[in-house]
């Protein structure tokens, strides 16, 4: 594939809509969250500013880029501005692969899922520099949860895409959307009902959210790796969590709900559809379930996901081997 | 192992009750009162017992009871009240310092003449600690006058503690010093008599709803106009449906969550200036509790 | 500012020369005995999951607490000394604001003291009316546990509808006490307000909507697998600790030991209530949360018996006391069953004034001591649990 | 013989300087005994193998001295019992009884913190619920001026009080009594 000046111009354009797309679905997924876990708790959620308060979750991010940016005394310096940066542009890269319609592909390669989880692990780093940089014990124990998670959870989440990739025989997102149909019951979910269940239960783990939310776990680590930060510091933290959101929930809904295809028109709004339903799903289980303690959470993973990952990667062989 | 599998299974289950469980409630409407446009129902505000205030005369309902005995001043644990007796038995000054209070009820209990209760006033704030110094006398009178021009039938031997829910608002007494009046004091408050009529819980009288707060401007939700002639600005103006003159509702539908009356959106009153007359002894000293002089502590 | 050089420090620098933490008084008082290679760490006062100012010093091996010691006095107001300088009447509402989630039993406590050194008897209505308020003052107090303690563990749900009920009760307390924390409506002598047609008729639908509210519980909260992984076999306290440290209420029922005062000493009319002591099957964390659930419908069937038989007549004695009334000298200890456990009032009084010596007896104060040995050597998360499974109060605690 | 008597009895043979029954109903407690300071120790294992458990340590300050009351309480059946000792004013200090119930640490920190007395044997005697001794250097709060100081006597700590020790009684200003209401309060 040769770099040539068209090439390069479609990748700056997409990385600039990219970064638009991740700044709206940060604004979008935190008003989505206050109203789901207000209406749950049965209060009203942001009412005041804007119709319904639809604009509070603006408003917020512009108090948090006017706040001043508090930094505790003996604080590694170099390491403590680069948490946050670092925690932000890796997950932009991730986005450039997905496959938003058949032609509408900000970077067409055929590995597209290596790209993907190759990058996936570098959000952890920037938990770690936070944590060690803020020079607090509070955030070093988070940051230390946060690396084991991470790790722990990448492994489920490569065996479950894994089996998928056997079903369609190729490892890029458009062929693998292409073969699933329009309608769900030609979708990869039924053909890999396991393989969905471990994908969802590591992408919550992958993504620090509750029930998994160890390393910020408000009633231990006060707030884990981003006790520190606050203003933009804090802002980036959080629009690299509802990136990291959207991201896996962007493969999800390519692996195992068809993408862009859709029953009516295919097109990108399928994939946002579904891509906000696995997330409306994440919330959901936030504001139910309480918190795991970290030995259950590992043996969860090493004890459970990933044999079963690996019986259901044999098992997928061997139907095709005999079937197809 | 075949039985940890089945515990994890029993396990995934018990997940999706919980989420079951909330999803029902995700759907289901919405319990919390909105504050501003929506106002705890009074029924429920008819208890509490808020800031004491003096109880309107038999006669006169501008005239206190109080005959200045300073029984209360006495049984006050906090040290909130200062009597001042004028020549006659009646008080000329009355300061309650509503800071230190501990709302134990002492004084309303060991009034001879049962001239103090209990308000039931929820919404009070204010910017300054000198604010919460209320002048219960210029209250009483504002009070008075509200009823002044409906005959108060004879309030019937109800029992002492259930006196009558009234806690009208209206703007502080007329003549200003020097501050401004943004808002023409007098106001033409559309209020029902209080009948002290007992609340008939089971009536199926549907209740009226609130009418929206009295046309006339100022919605001073602190009726007590602070007695130091500090022309600050009354803070609490974003409450406007607090000290409504709220009618005495006879049968309020009998379901037991809390009933918010929902209050015409109207616009927030503008804030008025607290008009305070020049009171004549304002600049008296008035009971001075930084020094908190040490023998009083002791009791002896 | 240690300049923009790549100054790379080392948080982990305490371990190998423990002394230098600037620490307070306390700090350095505990770190003495720390061994190098442990992390000193403070839970609190400014923590989410101690419930008020408690400040528990941690001496951390990873993840594993392996020394702690909880240290009070955030909180201290030192109502015994405003109870030597106050009348007794004027004592009463210190009492509200002692433990502000089950008040009325600090008042039945202080004003039953009173009551029996001065001899003075309750019309049989008081009581009735003392028995009901009190209970239902115990279940939104073990309500606003139960929020608390889900949210410790991470469910930020639960407590949004324990707080619903719990303003159903306030609104029926409200009626009889006027306040909806701080309530002090005990007078010596009886209660200061009756209940009204509408007070009684809250009650008769309060008590079926909160049993069917606790079927839902049962399936939001107690049946949660990742709440029972996380509660089972967490903190086991047997009797044995709870006789070392004094430990009582549903911390030793849960131990197995079906101590309730209600029954050893029976106090106002509980005599004449029919009472079931819910025991834990077993001593741990998941333990203490079945019993206090369980106590709840205790509660509630007490209130439900108290309904049908509350006769009418007079809420208090004809000549009560008044403002300036005078304790006779003499000694007297109440003790009440209270939400955490035994509140007991040691009042003392040489016939003055005021009283001579109110001693005020927290059940939370014995039942946090057992905490540092109870949570040596567990997991950090296992700690906050077991704090969260005492049902701690810190302004009682600290008084 | 039932538990009151049991306890009357063992007392007596550890030389209580006064013992005396009290009606449960009113005051609370089963029986009480003023104890010398040696024999604290001894009277507080026995009630442990006894399964007692320690409620509250309930310091107070009468003309004589301290007066310094342990309230027991058994786990198995309702037998509500206080053991007393009186420390002298001079030297206010008192045995620890960390080693045999660890909760009375707290109860003895806080009694010290307030009363300033000294309880030798307790492992962390520092202040508990005061400030730390940099910030608050104050008297002990709950002291009395020496006008308000009421003796003992009067306190009514003393219901149907048995004075075993002679030079007690003369100490509380009570007569020989044996069984009958004691002190002419």
């Amino acid at each position: 594939m040769d770099l040539s000046l068209a090439i390069f111009v479609q990748i700056i354009a997409a990385v600039l809509l990219i970064i638009a797309l991740m700044v709206g679905n940060a604004v979008v997924m935190v008003y989505m969250e206050r109203k789901v876990a207000g209406f749950i708790q049965r209060r009203p959620g942001p009412y005041e500013v804007g119709p319904w308060g639809t604009i509070q979750a603006i408003c917020d991010s512009m108090k948090l880029l006017a706040k001043q940016l508090y930094r505790p005394g003996n604080v590694d310096l170099i390491l403590y501005y680069l948490a946050p940066v670092l925690a932000f542009f890796p997950v932009l890269l991730l986005f450039l692969p997905i496959p938003f319609g058949p032609w509408l592909t900000a970077l067409h390669i055929n590995e597209g899922i290596v790209l993907i989880l190759a990058f996936a692990g570098l959000g952890v780093l920037s938990n770690l520099l936070a944590g060690w940089a803020s020079n607090n014990k509070f955030s070093l124990l988070g940051a230390a949860r946060a690396v084991a998670q991470t790790v722990a959870y990448e492994i489920p989440m490569i065996l479950a895409l894994l089996a998928v990739v056997f079903l369609s025989g190729s490892m890029d997102l458009k062929r693998i959307t292409e073969q699933q149909g329009q309608w769900p019951w030609e979708w990869n979910i039924l053909l890999q009902p396991l393989a969905f269940f471990i994908y969802l239960v590591s992408l919550v783990g992958e993504t620090n959210r509750a029930p998994f939310d160890l390393p910020e776990a408000e009633s231990e680590l006060t707030a884990g790796f981003h006790t520190e930060y606050s203003g933009m510091g804090f802002a980036l933290f959080f629009l690299s969590e509802y990136a990291n959101m959207l991201l896996v929930s962007f493969v999800a809904a390519v692996f195992f709900l068809g993408g862009y295809k859709g029953p009516i028109a295919d097109g990108f709004w399928w994939l946002f559809i579904k891509a906000y339903a696995v997330m409306f799903f994440m919330v959901w289980i936030r504001w139910t379930f309480p918190r795991v303690r970290f030995d259950q959470l590992l043996n969860l993973n090493w004890k459970w996901l990933l044999p079963l990952g690996l019986l259901n990667l044999w098992a997928t062989a061997i139907i095709m081997k005999i079937f197809l | 192992m075949l039985k940890a599998i089945w515990d994890n299974i029993k396990g995934l289950y018990s997940l999706l009750v919980g989420m079951s469980i909330t999803g029902r409630y995700l759907l289901s409407p919405v319990e919390t009162i909105h504050f501003p446009r929506q106002v705890v129902d009074d029924e429920i505000m008819a208890s509490f017992r808020g800031p004491i205030q003096l109880t309107l005369g038999k006669k006169d309902p501008t005239q206190t009871r109080c005959i200045s005995c300073q029984m209360c001043a006495k049984a006050c644990p906090g040290h909130c009240l200062t009597v001042t007796k004028g020549d006659a038995k009646a008080p000329i000054q009355w300061l309650y310092d509503f800071s230190y209070c501990c709302l134990c009820g002492a004084c309303v209990e060991t009034c001879p003449t049962g001239a103090l209760e209990f308000s039931h006033k929820v919404y009070l704030v204010t910017v300054s600690r000198q604010e919460l110094i209320l002048d219960l006398l210029s209250d009483l009178k504002t009070r008075g006058t509200q009823l002044g021009n409906q005959i108060v039938p004879p309030v019937p031997p109800a029992a002492k503690e259930a006196s009558p829910s009234v806690a009208p608002a209206s703007p502080s007494a007329p003549a200003t010093l020097a501050a401004p009046t943004s808002a023409p004091p007098a106001p033409e408050t559309k209020t029902d008599p209080p009948k002290a009529a007992e609340i008939k819980p089971d009536a199926a009288k549907p209740a009226q709803t609130k009418e929206p707060a009295p046309a006339s401007g100022s919605t001073d939700p602190v009726a007590a106009s602070p007695a130091v002639n500090s022309a600050t600005n009354n803070p609490a103006t974003n409450n406007p449906a607090t000290n409504i003159a709220n009618d005495v509702k006879t049968g309020a539908p009998a379901q037991s969550e809390p009933k918010a009356q929902t209050v015409a959106p109207q616009e927030l009153a503008p804030a008025t200036k607290p008009e305070t007359k020049a009171n004549p002894v304002a600049n008296k000293k008035i009971h001075d509790h930084s020094s908190r002089p040490a023998k009083k502590r002791g009791h002896k | 500012m240690t300049g923009c050089s790549l100054g790379f420090i080392n948080p982990l620098s305490v371990l190998e020369n423990p002394g230098t933490t600037a620490g307070d008084f306390y700090a350095r008082n505990f770190e003495k005995k720390a061994q190098p290679g442990r992390v000193i760490l403070n839970l609190g006062p400014q923590h989410p999951s101690t419930h008020g100012v408690l400040r528990v010093l941690c001496e951390l091996d990873g993840e594993y607490v392996a020394r702690c010691e909880p240290i009070l006095g955030y909180l201290h107001r030192m109502h015994e000394k405003m109870g030597e300088v106050k009348t007794p009447w004027q004592f009463l509402p210190n009492l509200g604001r002692v433990d502000y989630l089950h008040p009325l039993a600090w008042n039945w406590a202080f004003v039953g003291a009173a009551e029996k050194l001065a001899g003075l008897t309750v019309p049989p209505r008081a009581e009735w009316l003392r028995i009901i308020s009190c209970e239902l003052n115990r279940i939104s107090s073990h309500l606003l546990w139960w929020g608390a303690f889900v949210m410790d563990l991470g469910g930020f749900t639960p407590i949004l509808y324990a707080f619903e009920e719990r303003e159903k009760i306030n609104d029926i307390l409200q009626i009889i006490t006027g306040s909806r924390l701080t309530m002090a409506n005990f007078r010596f002598g009886g209660v200061c307000a009756d209940g009204d047609a509408r007070f009684f008729k809250l009650i008769q639908e309060f008590i079926p909507y909160l049993r069917e509210r606790l079927k839902m519980y049962q399936g939001l909260v107690t049946d949660n697998v990742i709440l029972r992984r996380r509660l089972e076999g967490v903190g086991p306290i047997d009797v044995d600790l709870c006789q070392r440290y004094g430990a009582t209420g549903p911390i030793l029922r849960a131990a197995g030991l079906p101590r309730d005062l209600r029954v050893d000493y029976p106090y106002g009319y509980y005599d004449q209530v029919e009472l079931t002591i819910p025991t834990g099957p077993v001593n741990d964390s998941f333990g203490r949360y079945l019993v206090r659930l369980a106590e709840i419908e205790t509660s509630l069937s007490i209130v439900e018996r108290a309904l049908k038989v509350i006769p009418d007549g007079p809420i208090i004695m004809e000549k009560a006391p008044k403002v300036s009334w005078k304790l006779p000298a003499g000694e007297s200890y109440m003790a009440v069953e209270g939400a955490r456990g035994q509140i007991n009032v040691h009042l003392v009084s040489d016939g003055g004034k005021t009283p001579y010596r109110v001693k005020l007896r927290a059940p939370g104060f014995s039942n946090l001591s057992l905490f540092a040995e109870a949570a040596k050597g567990t997991l950090l998360a296992d700690a906050i649990a077991i704090l969260g499974s005492l049902d701690l109060v810190i302004p009682e605690i600290d008084r | 013989m039932t538990d009151p008597d049991k306890w009357l009895t063992s007392w007596r043979s550890l030389g209580a300087l006064s013992v005396s029954r009290h009606d449960l109903a009113k005051e609370g407690l089963t029986v009480s005994a003023f104890l010398p300071l040696a024999a604290l120790i001894q009277a507080a294992q026995e009630l442990k193998q006894a399964r007692y458990s320690l409620l509250d340590i309930s310091a107070l300050e009468a003309k004589e001295g301290f007066v310094v009351t342990y309230h027991f309480d058994s786990l198995d059946q309702p037998a509500r019992l206080a053991i007393r000792i009186l420390a002298p004013k001079k030297k206010p200090l008192a045995p620890s009884l960390w080693s045999i119930f660890q909760g009375a640490e707290w109860h003895e920190r806080e009694a010290a913190d307030f009363f300033g007395l000294v309880f030798d044997g307790n492992p962390n005697l520092v202040p508990l619920l005061l400030p730390d001794p940099d910030e608050f250097t104050g008297p002990p709060p709950l002291r009395k001026a020496e006008a308000d100081l009421a003796p003992v006597s009067k306190l009514g700590l003393l219901a149907q009080v048995e004075i075993l020790d002679p030079d007690f009684g003369e100490l509380l200003g009570l007569a020989q009594v044996s069984d009958s209401r004691g002190g002419q309060a």
